[in-house]
């Protein structure tokens, strides 16, 4: 009878028996989606043939919200796009403010807001590597990363009474002075560091089940990162040797050397061992920085309310995700006219579907993990 | 007593999983019962002192044979089974080819009460307890007595194996 | 053991089962299933015989008769996957093309 | 009715010691089950850095029991579009098959349910895999995409490394000659050897398989939290998901025990006919005795009444223990009637001892590679059974067969066996890496893998 559904057939045939494809909707409850992202699968028995990704589950309305509120009253709220990087988002927002009121921080200020920038990116990156492990299925790097993560968390805490979103810089400068043990803590925190990333590399980075999950997954080539707007360890895993920290420096990284770690082949394990690279540097950036901190004052001169001359400025750092960029447009009044924020997960997550088609189930939670997303800053 | 007992436990449970393997509309509670109903023979071979074939159905047929059924069935798109006729035809064809074999059966033991050829009283043989209980046995036999069928068979299975897998392939 | 003829019965009632599954399904893997059942009334009665002479021969055919089950099975089942990517169907009474 | 009661009768009257002992295992099982997990998570919190369940219980020893309430109260809920029937009874199939399974193992030369079976070991991995249906079942009938993956990764995964598993235990039959489950632990007495020495790349792939067929990491696929959320168990809960829970640790169990019947000595301790590790058979009392006296010097230190008495009833217990297994010690100094009576039952909680010991090991080996590694992908798992283990165990049967030709031949016994086992099993090795390797070179491209070949 069916000669003319099996021309149909012959059309699925591209799928698993035929059957139609299974479409398996990811989120935004699910384990490993890290957050509320939701990514609808189009999957061929268990192989990626297309994907979706569905963002706005976390939508607060940041940009809407800080064209409301005074310069100052905004910084707060920046913390709470990359939740688990808020010291380097308060750097940007308050540089790109200082940029616009013409005004610099103090020396002092900038070094020890350099010192907290890196102990922010390597808590940042211990929290991808505990999480980025535990998708793949190693249960312990998890909390050993927590471990670490905490003592960062209490020299934070110390600093400035927060751990999470701190607000530690005010536009223009500190509005703390480094409390007595500053440097001592940071010290023995990088001293100890030191074996305790040795650590995490003998559980994964010689590991076979680690290779086979990683190596050859989510591949993207330089010219696609490039062209999709890739930034930080995902732009450079691919070989590009971007780093806003060298290329324009900000705070005070022109002080200090470091390297910047490339990948070549730019799959999940390069995007590893970049990150991994990328702790070292920081470590060593910490190290250089506490050996001489500059006296003087913490704090610029700038008035206790903000209005920046009519005008718009564009600053960008690299955040331990990518490229965090701070658009901001000033009216004359004490409030922003526009404020647009350029944050690194969004746009690092356009390359999901390209890295992920032809990958299996598995490989999907490798490679959202390898982007190191967070869904506060995606969403915004 | 005993031994009766658990006969007649198991060929009910046998007799009726089997119905409902034939009679259900959806696949899979068909399965479901077609493994209740292999147990059950599973237990028989057991109450016929036939330890060896006991485990072999129970590892061979439920746990081999009925795990490739129960695949093979949500790989095949199970809405398009479960709404179609359970019968679709020759409903009197099978009357007719179930009533004749009973008769055949039932004439050939009702008329001669006995095996054919051998003169052995079917309704009533019990046999004394020859058979030892032992897989040994069996191993013994296979492999001394009939070791060219057993050769053949996996001959055979081997046959099987490469036919399922060039059959299933997708072609690429 | 009870008399050989309870033996009889019961291969005889699952035979006849499987016989009217087979022919009546339209549901190619209920029918294979049915065959099963077929094989299997088989075996329970090669098992009392073996049993009734106290001679393992029986119980080494049943083994066969296991033996080929499975390889029938298999093949089977790969014929019904490749047709059902074919087709996409699983009932006897589509199948009416000799070649597709 | 009469011939019901008369039957019925007749069966106690036969089989009341076995139907005892099945109560019992079925009624204390759950609890041995909850402190399994009790102890992983114990483990796993050493092994992370930090102390694990410390609330309810000294040390959190109650805490299975707690658990269990929650699991109970728990609200049933049944999925509206779940297929009731086959929702229902996968849990219980899956469970009862691993219990079933129980029944053919010996714990110790005095225990064991279903006694002389000559199918013995046969029986318990037969029956144990009937377990695979209630997962694959559980996974079709929960209607939902995570569960079905789930299931079908389980069915592929179970099927293919079920024959390695298989081979691996014939490598070991071969030595024992029996599959009567006292008897291989006897042989393996007469023998003065355990058979895992014997034939180490059987021990080794039976090892690995093992991990896979009770779906523990890192080749957990079927319930990958990461990805499947909880694969065929993703729509169960309360009672039902703690039927999988039970299900899981309880195949745990069987094939640690099927483990350590076959290949680590069942019951006997290590090195059973070296005269001059005797004293081996003491470790257990001196080793019961000081847990006992650790207890008791704890009781004071414990906050609350209950786990006061709570940790006096475990010293207690492991007193007794430690009493029985002095008895033949202590019956030539006191003439006790207490002593005479205890002495038949010091071989059976002496051979218990061991036994449960290297149960012990083996799971916590499991354990160990579970918060060690990260789990394989899929179309790997399937690559490392069909390329690697497969190939590797059938080999073995081979050439363990070919050694032990070769160690009769030469009149070789016990542990000049080693002498032929070795290269063999060195040889098998071998050959099944040279495959693997040129299995490798030929698909260079298949980096990736087929995941729905492999299905099919």
């Amino acid at each position: 009878m069916a000669t003319d559904t099996t021309k149909d057939a012959r059309e699925k045939q591209k799928t698993l028996l035929g059957a139609d494809e299974l479409v398996l909707n990811m989120g935004p409850q699910h384990p490993s989606t890290h957050g509320v992202l939701r990514v609808k699968l189009k999957l061929d028995g268990e192989r990626v043939i297309g994907s979706e990704c569905m963002i706005g589950y976390l939508h607060r309305g940041v940009e809407k919200i800080a064209e409301h509120r005074t310069y100052q009253q905004f910084a707060p709220y920046v913390d709470r796009m990359d939740y688990v990087a808020a010291v380097s988002n308060g750097l940007g927002y308050c540089e790109a403010i200082e940029k616009l009121l013409m005004v610099e921080a103090p020396p002092r200020a900038k070094v020890i807001r350099t010192i907290l920038t890196e102990l922010q990116r390597i808590a940042s990156h211990l929290l991808w590597l505990g999480t980025h492990a535990l998708d793949i299925g190693a249960l312990t790097p998890l909390f050993y990363c927590f471990r670490e993560r905490e003592e960062i968390l209490k020299i934070f805490e110390k600093y400035c009474g927060a751990r999470l979103t701190t607000h530690a810089f005010r536009i223009g400068g500190l509005q703390y002075e480094a409390y007595d043990t500053l440097e001592k803590d940071v010290e023995r925190f990088c001293k100890a560091f030191e074996s305790r990333i040795t650590d995490y590399e003998e559980l994964l980075t010689q590991n076979r089940i680690w290779l086979g999950r990683t190596k050859g997954v989510g591949i993207l080539k330089a010219a696609e990162a490039i062209a999709l707007g890739a930034t930080g360890p995902v732009l450079r895993a691919s070989g590009v040797k971007w780093d806003i920290r060298k290329a324009m420096p900000y705070a005070a990284y022109d002080q200090y050397k470091f390297e910047i770690p490339v990948g070549t082949t730019g799959d999940t394990y390069d995007r590893y061992l970049v990150r991994m690279e990328e702790m070292r540097q920081s470590r060593l950036i910490c190290l250089q920085a506490i050996e001489n901190i500059p006296s003087g004052p913490i704090m610029a001169k700038v008035g206790k309310v903000l209005k920046p001359p009519p005008g718009e400025v564009y600053h960008a750092i690299e955040a331990p995700k990518g490229e965090l960029g701070y658009y901001v447009i000033s009216d004359g009044t004490v409030q922003p006219y526009r404020v647009r924020i350029r944050p690194p997960s969004f746009v690092n997550l356009q390359a999901f579907d390209k890295m992920a088609r032809g990958h299996l189930v598995a490989d999907v939670v490798a490679i959202i993990g390898t982007l190191d997303i967070v869904l506060g800053e995606v969403d915004r | 007593m005993l031994d009766q007992v658990i006969f007649y436990l198991f060929s009910a449970v046998a007799v009726a999983g089997a119905i409902l393997t034939v009679t259900r509309r959806n696949v899979v509670h068909s399965a479901i019962f077609l493994i209740t109903a292999l147990l059950a023979t599973a237990g028989i071979f057991l109450q016929l002192r036939a330890e060896f074939l006991f485990i072999v159905q129970i590892i061979l047929y439920v746990g081999g044979i009925m795990v490739l059924f129960v695949f093979v069935i949500m790989l095949v798109n199970l809405d398009v089974a479960v709404r179609q006729l359970r019968f679709a035809r020759q409903k009197w064809v099978a009357l007719l080819i179930s009533l004749a074999l009973a008769a055949q059966v039932g004439l050939m033991l009702w008329s001669t009460g006995k095996m054919p050829g051998q003169g052995v009283p079917v309704l009533s043989a019990v046999p004394a307890d020859k058979l030892p209980p032992n897989s040994e046995e069996v191993a013994k036999s296979l492999f001394s007595s009939y070791l060219l069928p057993f050769e053949i068979a996996s001959v055979l299975l081997l046959v099987a194996m490469i036919g399922a897998v060039v059959m299933a392939k997708r072609r690429a | 053991m009870l008399p050989i003829g309870h033996y009889l019965f019961l291969g005889l009632a699952l035979f006849i089962i499987g016989v009217i599954g087979v022919v009546t399904r339209r549901n190619v893997i209920v029918i294979l299933m049915s065959i099963e059942l077929i094989l299997n009334a088989v075996n329970i009665n090669l098992v009392a015989f073996s049993r009734l002479y106290g001679d393992v021969a029986g119980q080494v055919f049943a083994l066969f008769i296991i033996a080929d089950a499975a390889a029938e099975a298999a093949v089977g089942l790969g014929i019904i996957i490749a047709f059902f990517r074919n087709r996409e169907t699983v009932l006897e009474d589509e199948m009416d093309l000799l070649k597709w | 009715m009469q011939a019901v009661t008369q039957v019925t009768t007749e069966f106690v009257k036969q089989y009341w010691a076995p139907l005892l002992c099945g109560f019992a295992i079925v009624a204390i099982l759950p609890l041995i089950v909850g402190y399994v997990v009790l102890v992983e998570r114990k483990i796993m919190a050493d092994m992370q850095a930090r102390l694990g369940p410390m609330r309810v219980g000294p040390h959190g020893l109650l805490q299975p029991i707690a658990d269990a309430v929650k699991l109970l109260i728990k609200e049933d809920i049944i999925p509206e579009d779940a297929d009731k029937l086959v929702f229902w009874l996968a849990p219980v199939l899956s469970v009862g098959a691993a219990l079933l399974a129980m029944a053919g193992l010996a714990i110790g030369p005095a225990f064991q349910i279903a006694k002389d079976i000559n199918i013995g070991i046969l029986f318990v991995v037969g029956v144990s895999a009937l377990g695979i249906f209630g997962i694959v079942l559980g996974g079709w009938a929960s209607n939902s995409h995570y569960s079905l993956i789930g299931a079908l990764r389980s069915s592929a995964q179970l099927v293919s490394y079920e024959t390695a598993a298989g081979m691996a235990l014939v490598s070991g039959l071969l030595f024992a000659g029996t599959l009567n489950v006292t008897s291989i632990v006897q042989a393996q007495y007469d023998q003065g050897i355990w058979f895992g020495l014997l034939a180490p790349v059987a021990f080794f792939t039976y090892l690995v398989a093992s991990i896979a067929e009770t779906n523990r990491a890192p080749f957990d696929l079927p319930e990958a939290e990461s990805e499947l959320v909880a694969g065929y168990m993703t729509e169960f809960s309360g009672f039902r998901w703690s039927l999988y829970f039970l299900a899981e640790y309880t195949n745990m169990i069987v094939v640690a025990s099927v483990a350590t019947t076959l290949f680590l000595g069942g019951w006997l301790r290590p090195f059973p006919r070296t005269h001059w590790l005797d004293f081996l058979d003491f470790l257990p009392m001196v080793l019961m005795t000081g847990i006992g006296i650790y207890g008791l010097l704890r009781v004071p230190k414990q906050p609350a009444r209950v786990q006061q008495l709570f940790m006096l009833a475990v010293a207690g217990m492991c007193f007794a223990a430690a009493f029985v297994l002095a008895a033949p010690v202590l019956i030539p100094f006191f003439k006790s009637s207490l002593i005479a009576a205890v002495k038949p039952y010091h071989d059976g909680i002496l051979g218990g001892f061991w036994f449960i010991f290297k149960v012990s090991l083996y799971i916590y080996f499991f354990m160990w590679l579970r918060f060690t590694l990260p789990r394989y992908r899929f179309d790997q798992l399937m690559r490392l059974g069909w390329h690697f283990l497969i190939p590797l165990s059938i080999i073995n049967v081979l050439v363990i067969g070919v050694a032990m030709i070769l160690g009769s031949h030469f009149h070789l016994e016990g542990w000049q066996l080693l002498l032929t086992t070795i290269p063999a099993s060195v040889l098998a090795l071998i050959i099944a890496l040279f495959i693997l390797n040129a299995e490798q070179k030929s698909e260079p491209q298949r980096a990736s893998g087929d995941a729905s070949d492999t299905y099919a």
